[in-house]
């Protein structure tokens, strides 16, 4: 961890407090209309070139979607409480279903959970490309990148179109389970494409992981160690790239999951790189999980008629997204509208680790450590 | 010649040139011209108001390259940007800085409504902290629905934009 | 060293462009894609079912322009849907009991003022003809993405 | 149940109890994998202390707020889990405190568990609670001047609310 040579200057406190506003220090806010930040406003209280501290201001997109879940029917509240991680929305949408299917006491049949481990897996590939390209590629300068990684993502993005219908927003798993089958042309299409992408995987670690202009700028820079990633809470690869095997798809295996066997990639450095390698790698094991799925896909139904009251109760419910542990509590009363939704994703457990992380380091090393934590701003607002 | 005189003799020939001027570009090929450099450089902000900027991005990307109507993703300053594409829901807290961007920006500036949200307030019309019509904010010139619009879907609001860029006054 | 990037970065220079020129080749989108509604107004019986499910409350029931009398909708109303405000997911589509609404690959929606976003039943029953007639092909290595766009020979089937 | 060996939810709940005695007042199994504990507001720094040294859940998923007109009555949720210890890291024990509608105050666990820092800023603007010893409890999400009350409450219905 590159610390600022002289101790004299004034270092920041331990949590989020930004520092006290001393001569030397100068307030900069890499506002909302920035190329390198998000839809978010970061503080930066900066000393020459070393950021002393930082005080994130977010809610630029807070656009209250726990309490319109309260004026939605279960069904109706999918596509909303999809929309704050569009790059993602199996993952949301799955995390709101599993539940109400616990309320209301429905087992999805075995091939409709295929099809959803198969789409959740195919948007986790797509979530890391769109953070590989934006994230780690335009943020730190490198459109090369960019174009490569959308440019692959859209020829996934073209199989989910032609899976569910739509390119991003699927709402794909009302409660009961998926609402289409696979298509006919579907699966050689996609064990083309999978060969196709694990070819140009070894493309993507000459031109950027293994490029060592890439490697200066992101090798041990925002080191988070194991016990501080444990202490903040952090979750998926964050906390994966800190050396903490933890993954719900193991822990607590839903879906498909179960009988389908891959590995979890942890990394001890616990540096920005080694967060670009944990998400590297678990593009390769995604790419393992949909070929088994594939091969032990059963057949009979996809999925079952939900009744559409949410009993009285409170469940938990909870799945591995691309930006960590999802987890949704769901409150019912016998009504057909939820009584309480509340969502914990990925993006605000990260959100601790912003001005965690960002102390004492250079001005530039900011996007990288930004781009690091794969933060999604419109999530953490919901 | 004394101050008055000077002043009413500039007044008469300045209001003429200006006169003389909008005379000239207004008609023919010095209009086309105008228009057709305007329109072949639109410079997008950099500010990605919700989750329509994901279909931005996408729209960036290789596939559909933009840059072939001049569309280049500029990060940077606001004086050289014309064109500002409203990505998604508005929050009130969002419409401050966005209102702040806009004036900002050089005089022939043009907005895309782009997503439900832009227009009418989509998925979130009834949330507390949302600005449900942003043309309240600013002129809209083109909009264009979806949630979030196809890329291909918003290069076509771009070019119905360019079409009623090289139709308009040069001084509108 | 960096030569490795910089291998990777000049072999593209040889290849095929992987670029859709969009408003002259138009992608052909598989059936089911959910763009613009199809209503058939033969089938509709006015049940307001999609207007229930519908998330964003954006369709409204108006009578048909041209008066006709439709025997099977009793109120003679028929769905009207705000564009402004749809979002696309068809779940009307999925919930009508008799199929009067269809998806369709029409996306290209935009309009200069929002008050053209409102689409009358009449307007809704049209098919779409701009239907795209480039589809994307595998190449292996060949393309610079090893995916090129090629025109439909056949008649693309509607 | 009578299982002969207590599930280690149970012998869980049961150190809890021990320890305990008066502030847990009841506690729920719900399932495999959750465990819901109510407990008195004020001993919350007492167990949080507890439940991080010896039973190991070491991090807060989230805090949510829970508000209850009928009963007069705001809940606050801390959703707890263990990274460090195997054994119990699929376990997520549900911390639920009553606190009156009114004033809701409670201690903040900041403290104990450095995760709830923004949890806490946010339940803050959503229903209103104050956290005693919260470092920076300010506002997170709404518009900066908002003098609106905490927009979660049930009984505040926005005039956009559910319109047609």
């Amino acid at each position: 961890m590159t610390t600022n040579p002289d101790q004299t200057k004034p270092t920041a406190p331990p949590i989020a407090i930004t520092a006290a506003k001393e001569p030397s220090t100068l307030d900069v806010s890499v506002g909302p209309q920035h190329p390198g930040s998000g839809h978010l406003r970061m503080l930066m209280r900066v000393d020459g070139d070393y950021i002393v501290s930082v005080d994130p201001d977010i809610g630029y997109v807070h656009r209250g979607c726990e309490k319109i879940a309260e004026y939605r029917t279960a069904v109706s509240n999918i596509p909303h409480l999809e929309r704050p991680c569009i790059i993602d929305a199996i993952h949301l949408n799955w995390g709101y279903v599993l539940p109400i299917e616990e309320l209301q006491g429905i087992v999805v049949p075995p091939r409709g959970q295929y099809i959803s481990t198969i789409a959740a897996e195919m948007n986790r590939i797509m979530s890391h490309l769109y953070w590989l390209a934006i994230n780690a590629g335009v943020f730190s300068g490198h459109t090369t990148i960019f174009m490569y990684a959308f440019g692959d993502r859209d020829l996934f993005i073209e199989l989910a179109e032609m899976l569910t219908g739509a390119r991003l927003t699927y709402s794909f798993l009302p409660p009961g389970g998926p609402r289409r089958d696979l298509p006919a042309e579907f699966q050689d299409r996609l064990l083309k494409l999978l060969d196709y992408f694990e070819r140009r995987l070894v493309e993507y670690d000459r031109i950027f992981f293994s490029n060592p202009l890439v490697i200066a700028r992101a090798k041990g820079i925002g080191t988070l160690k194991r016990d501080e990633a444990i202490k903040l809470g952090m979750t998926g690869p964050v906390l994966r790239g800190s050396g903490v095997k933890y993954d719900v798809r193991k822990v607590e295996p839903y879906g498909a999951y179960a009988d389908l066997d891959f590995e979890i990639p942890v990394f001890e450095e616990g540096d920005s790189y080694a967060r670009f390698l944990v998400r590297f790698e678990e593009m390769k094991q995604s790419i393992k999980i949909i070929r088994q799925a594939l091969e032990k896909m059963p057949k009979g139904p996809i999925a079952r008629k939900a009744p559409l009251i949410i009993p009285e109760g409170e469940a938990i419910g909870r799945v591995e997204s691309s930006r960590g542990e999802l987890t949704y509590m769901v409150k019912g009363d016998n009504s057909d509208k939820p009584s309480r939704v509340k969502i914990m994703n990925g993006s605000f457990r990260s959100l601790i680790a912003l001005p965690y992380l960002i102390r004492n380091v250079h001005v530039a090393d900011m996007p990288i450590i930004y781009g690091s934590l794969d933060y999604w701003p419109v999530e953490a607002d919901r | 010649m004394s101050q008055e005189t000077l002043q009413d003799f500039a007044g008469v020939w300045i209001g003429k040139i200006s006169e003389v001027v909008r005379a000239i570009t207004g008609s023919g090929p010095i209009k086309f011209m105008i228009n057709w450099s305007r329109m072949y450089a639109l410079w997008p902000v950099h500010i990605t108001t919700a989750c329509c900027s994901a279909e931005f991005g996408a729209m960036m990307g290789p596939r559909l390259d933009p840059e072939r109507f001049g569309l280049q993703a500029v990060a940077g300053g606001l004086r050289q940007c014309d064109l500002i594409i409203v990505e998604g829901t508005v929050t009130k807290k969002m419409a401050k800085r966005l209102k702040i961007v806009y004036e900002q920006m050089a005089k022939p500036r043009y907005v895309v409504a782009m997503g439900d949200c832009a227009c009418s307030g989509g998925l979130f019309h009834d949330s507390y902290s949302i600005v449900n019509d942003v043309h309240k904010l600013f002129p809209v010139d083109v909009y264009i629905p979806g949630c979030p619009p196809r890329p291909e879907a918003l290069l076509s609001a771009i070019v119905k934009l360019r079409e009623k860029i090289r139709r308009e006054e040069v001084f509108a | 060293m960096v030569f490795g990037a910089m291998y990777e970065g000049i072999k593209h220079i040889f290849k095929r462009t992987f670029t859709l020129k969009y408003p002259y080749q138009k992608v052909l989108l598989p059936k089911g894609f959910r763009g613009r509604h199809i209503l058939y107004m033969e089938k509709c019986t006015g049940c307001g079912i999609c207007a229930w499910i519908c998330p964003e409350r954006c369709i409204s029931f108006v009578p048909p322009a041209d008066g006709k009398e439709h025997p099977q909708n009793p109120e003679n109303r028929f769905p009207q849907y705000w564009y402004a405000r749809c979002c696309f997911c068809h779940f009307c589509t999925d919930y009508c009991p008799t199929g009067a609404l269809d998806y369709s690959p029409d996306y290209e929606l935009a309009e200069y003022d929002r008050e053209l976003l409102v689409w009358s039943p009449e307007r809704l029953s049209k098919v779409p003809t701009n239907i795209g007639t480039y589809r994307s092909v595998f190449h292996g290595n060949k393309g610079s993405m090893g995916v090129t766009y090629e025109p439909v020979e056949k008649q693309p089937k509607t | 149940m009578a299982t002969q060996s207590p599930t280690r939810e149970e012998d869980l709940v049961n150190k809890l109890k021990a320890r305990f005695p008066d502030a847990i007042k009841d506690s729920k199994i719900e399932g495999k994998h959750r465990i819901t504990i109510h407990f008195d507001k004020d001993k919350l720094l007492e167990i949080a202390r507890y439940m991080r040294d010896e039973l190991g859940f070491d991090h807060v998923k989230g805090v949510a707020g829970v508000d209850d007109p009928t009963h007069k009555k705001i809940e606050v949720l801390y959703f707890t889990g263990s990274f460090s210890r195997p054994e119990i890291e699929d376990l997520i024990v549900v911390l639920q405190a009553e606190l009156p509608r009114d004033n809701p105050t409670i201690a903040s666990a900041v403290s104990v568990w450095e995760s709830t820092h923004f949890h806490e800023r946010e339940t803050f603007e959503m229903f209103g609670v104050k956290f005693e010893g919260h470092p920076d409890l300010r506002k997170l999400l709404t518009l900066d001047n908002w003098e609106g009350p905490p927009p979660m409450l049930k009984d505040i219905k926005f005039p956009e609310m559910g319109q047609r």
